[in-house]
């Protein structure tokens, strides 16, 4: 069986193999009992892991760490962020300090939004040209909501 | 005593008091605006009061309505836990001028902790250090600025920008070079406004390599004050605590007793009653100074609790009744650590998260204590502090403490929203916090670029076997009955549209 | 010490224990009967093994299958927990002859205290007061039952017949009436020779009115023998234990030392290392006897551990380790009380209950700690003993202690299985609970009828409305999701067909 | 709405009243709110109500009260148990003391069953006439299966 995740980088498509009662994945080998799910690594240790689904989204915590994977149903764009940025949460633009066409440096705040009492900046990633500008101050921004768009310079 | 207390609170304080009230027999009353109810708080009191407003403002900061409450409900008493109104000296005195008890320190004593520029001077008067630095009471924002920034030039770089009426790092900024100084102070001065209406800010000199050391003081009416020892809480990020300890690794009994009297000198001085805070900020020199004195019980208080064996709450209910205090001499045995669950993205400049909690399981078995105001199914929202929990563990040394910190936050399992539990777990290994040398830039010296987790192949492989595995065996099904009704969808940003965050 | 632990046991003690080893940085393994399958515990540890058998002799009994399943996984030390294999000296034996450690005292030891006969008779000699009574030695049925006879008009009625190989009221049987002599005494051998394969019975006069005391004993290899003070454990149904306090409502100080020493002393003569506990029966003319000594961790440990400060199975791992000890003086600080939660029917002589755990939801707050090995969605079979968990209290007084034990049961919330919960609750306003003037017949003492829920009509009526609108209302879809798939489903009793419980 | 339960003693019939958004009985009333259950008692105090089902039972926490109601679906045997002695616990019988055409004495010991690692002593609940013996020593016996009838004798 094969399912393709996104996490933080690169989508990945993973390949399931059964095995007996067993599926298997680089190694790594999970087993279903009543209606846990028992996970041996590669280095021969026994974990107990746990998962949950909401939305698109898979939750896994093992041993100790937590992920989150977003599944991607087949045809989905495997396209990494190309230079947008988003807002982190719902929340307030409080202050924008860049304009379209303006060249910026990594690390340069670019905006400043409002969200749970705190505010917040958002920071260029990487040097670069500002293309787009989506809001002003005291614009409601959704999260996820892309903010700026930067085409880097290299 | 016999009084019913009305929590004016939410969350895992206000379950917190809410315990300790029916603990002692007390009846209890909880308030409750619209987007809290249903939540565990409101099930532990024995009646519930809806507060009518759709922001903070108008629900647990308006006095007047709470008040009401009070009166309404059969309530002969408040307590405010911590945040919202419970510093506000202005409501102190309307719940006494209502007949009222206040679960905590006099109008006055509120009011001259409250505005860290006059602590600063009471302190002084008192003999008790403070951090070098000077105040600016000049309201205009020009000539606030003008002042201010020549105040920096005779403090000297680097230092700290400081919200007169501020705390939990709101209105606060470092600043190590003067370019920055206008920017930081707008700034600062814009969410001093924003959470308190009032943008005064003072200077203090930056100094680094310190650590955050704070006495815990308890005071009956009875002319009784004591010190329950030190906390350090150096550990910060964002200038907000998130990991606190009992007692501090590097104190000496001697130094003890010179905090400790220092504290309560400067409690007496304001004729302090009920529990309080002093926070003092212990210099690489050995010097300590003053930083503030909460005049609340505070977030990190159960490790003072574990380490003491003091009920502290149960005091506050006591000596607000007009009984003598029931501690008795010092004792402090055994460590204790307390580290805070907050939703948020630790990789990702500790940015808040929200989301269901799908699940949400603590850690279990002896020396472990959970205060939390959550359980699964239960949604993070937007709408206030994103703290899910603080996880508290006793043991008989610190070394051992760190150890079962360690196992308990490897077991512990929230799914659904990102939280800082990796975080936590990774900082309980930072060589300065195992041997006990923390500072307030511990967090900012080993993660000099932000932290992100150090994870390895082998579990990112079995974490997509994981997620693959329960796709295809449909344990999607099974998991979503213990998420709400509203798990998934995102929460409405117009939710926070009319909010000021205090 | 670098050691890998098995632990050859089950349930919330196996929880126990491997939540230490992981703290102390040490490997686990569990094993697990195919009926424990997917059990807490086996999620604790790093590696299970799976016992081939289907009762409990040829599972949690069979020695040869545990050492082998220590070799198989690279254990290098068996912790017996308590019950099953934790008293046989012959199995601490074959784990020392195996070149495994064994996390408990000699099999001499073990030995010289698991006879009960052999226990008072090494007692005696050592000067320790022992309850007067006579014991028998005779094998043969007939023989030992004349010989008991006789017995027990020598020690006189009221008397205690007791296995010699008992523990936990099996075998155990109180005779008043001289005309009920000989049913008892054929009961107790048949429990005896059923759990111990032991028919040996011995006589003591009982001694109404007495507390049951016990003394926390720690002894380490390097020759150093100390005691944690007392626990109360008067409060019994069935001879059972429910409710356990440290330290004693009742004792004094020197009382104490008194006993303190006696304990000491007895350890001492068996050349005792490890932890264990030396039973007291307390008359009620302040003269105290040896009852038994428990050469293994106790169920009722924990309220020691909170006003000690000391971690008992921690202390058990470095001692078996090798280390001295780690506790300092003896520091008793506020009160701690455990009540046993079981799957019983009070109202129905204490009749063990079996079902799913549908809600299963324990309380939470300060001062509260949960010793479990159940959690929501496990099912109560009839397999294994039915304690569901012990919920320990610790407050600065034993007032306060109560009041936080009646709030904790108050908030603990298990459907699906008939607890004990609502009995432990009534129990905590039983006046001599309150003054703390129990005995070990305060139970029958106060309800010579058996025990049965008060309650009130306003509360079955909303009971009765509860189940009605939850029917209406279609809520059996939502709560059955927390249930596993068997639920609802009565055991098969087949399953005991074939086992003899130990 | 009506339901019909039987606990420990004779069988209730509840009239569920519905007012507005709750429901009420007996001068009780209840509401839903979320997911959650909240009980207001006829003396104003407020507690929240915690409800599972399995079978046929609904299973009730209430104020540090826990009640068990067996609901009974309509047309159901209202007859309490007459005489009849059920198991408690599935187990073993060890001894049976009694046999058909004996009298017996309220409290009188007639069989003992084991379960669970202890013995226990099943005893008459009444005086009367024991009509049936149903399983004699070392049967297997099902929870709440008839163990002896015993006709009551007044």
């Amino acid at each position: 069986m094969q399912h393709r995740f996104v996490g933080t980088g690169d989508p990945v498509e993973v390949n399931l193999v059964k095995e007996g009662g067993a599926w298997t994945y680089e190694g790594q080998r999970l087993e279903q009992y009543g209606e846990r799910l028992k996970v041996t690594l590669a280095d021969g240790s026994v974990h107990l892991a746990h998962a949950a689904k909401t939305g698109d989204v898979w939750w896994v915590h093992l041993n100790g760490h937590t992920f989150r994977w977003e599944r991607m149903e087949a045809g989905a764009s495997t396209k990494a962020n190309d230079g947008g940025l988003t807002a982190p949460m719902p929340g307030k633009v409080l202050e924008v300090f860049v304009e379209v066409g303006q060249t910026v440096i990594a690390g340069e705040a670019l905006m400043v939004l409002e969200a749970m009492k705190m505010e917040h900046r958002i920071v260029a990633t990487s040097d670069g040209l500002v293309t787009a500008v989506h809001f002003k101050a005291n614009d409601q921004v959704t999260q996820g909501a892309p903010l700026l768009s930067i085409e880097e310079i290299n | 005593m016999c009084i019913n207390v009305l929590v004016a609170n939410r969350g895992e304080i206000a379950c917190r008091v809410l315990r300790a009230c029916k603990e002692a027999g007390l009846g209890t009353v909880a308030v409750c605006a619209a987007n809290d109810e249903g939540s565990l708080f409101t099930e532990l009191a024995d009646r519930v009061v809806m507060l009518q407003g759709d922001t903070i403002a108008t629900t647990y900061l308006d006095q007047t309505q709470i008040i009401e409450a009070a009166r309404s409900s059969g309530a002969t008493a408040i307590h405010p836990g911590f945040g919202f109104l419970s510093e506000r000296a202005d409501f102190a005195r309307a719940v006494a001028d209502a007949g009222l008890i206040w679960i905590g320190p006099s109008p006055e004593a509120i009011e001259k902790m409250g505005d860290k520029m006059t602590a600063r001077q009471t302190m002084r008067a008192a003999g008790v250090p403070v951090i070098p630095g000077e105040e600016v009471e000049e309201i205009d924002e020009t000539a606030a600025l003008e002042a201010l920034r020549l105040a920096a030039e005779r403090v000297g770089y680097p230092l700290l920008l400081k919200a007169s009426s501020g705390g939990g790092g709101k209105g606060m900024r470092a600043v190590h070079d003067p370019a920055d100084f206008e920017q930081a102070a707008l700034g600062a001065r814009r969410e001093a406004v924003a959470a308190f209406g009032d943008g005064r800010i003072y200077i203090e000199r930056l100094l680094s390599g310190s650590k955050h050391i704070e006495i815990q003081v308890l005071a009956d009416a009875h002319g009784r004050t004591v010190h329950l020892g030190e906390r350090e809480c150096s550990v910060q990020r964002r200038h907000q605590k998130v990991f606190e300890e009992a007692p501090g690794p590097t104190m000496t009994p001697a130094l003890r007793e010179a905090m400790g009297s220092a504290a309560v000198a400067a409690a007496k001085a304001v004729n302090y009653v009920g529990a309080g805070t002093v926070e003092f900020l212990l210099a690489t020199s050995g010097e300590f100074f003053f930083l503030e004195m909460n005049t609340r019980i505070q977030v990190e208080h159960p490790v003072t609790e574990l380490v003491t064996g003091v009920d502290i709450v149960r005091e506050q209910l006591r000596i607000a009744g007009g009984e003598a205090m029931s501690c008795g001499d010092l004792l402090i045995r055994g460590h204790a650590i307390e580290v805070r669950l907050y939703a948020e993205d630790a990789a990702n400049g500790f940015l808040p998260a929200v989301g269901p909690l799908l699940v949400f399981r603590p850690p279990e078995g002896p020396g472990i204590r959970l205060d939390t105001g959550v359980r699964e199914g239960d949604d993070v929202t937007p709408n206030y502090d994103p703290m899910l929990a603080k996880l508290i563990v006793w043991a008989p040394s610190r070394h051992e403490a760190l150890q079962k910190m360690r196992r308990a936050l490897d077991e512990f399992v929230v799914l659904g929203t990102t939280t800082n539990i990796r975080f936590l777990r990774e900082l309980c290994d930072v060589p300065a916090v195992v041997s006990g040398t923390t500072t307030t830039t511990t967090i900012d010296d080993e993660w000099p670029n932000g932290w992100s987790p150090a994870t390895n192949e082998d579990l990112v492989a079995a974490s997509l076997l994981t997620a693959s595995a329960a796709e295809s065996l449909g344990l999607h099904q099974r998991t979503k009955a213990g998420a709400s009704s509203e798990a998934g969808e995102a929460p409405s940003p117009f939710q926070t549209i009319t909010r000021r965050f205090p």
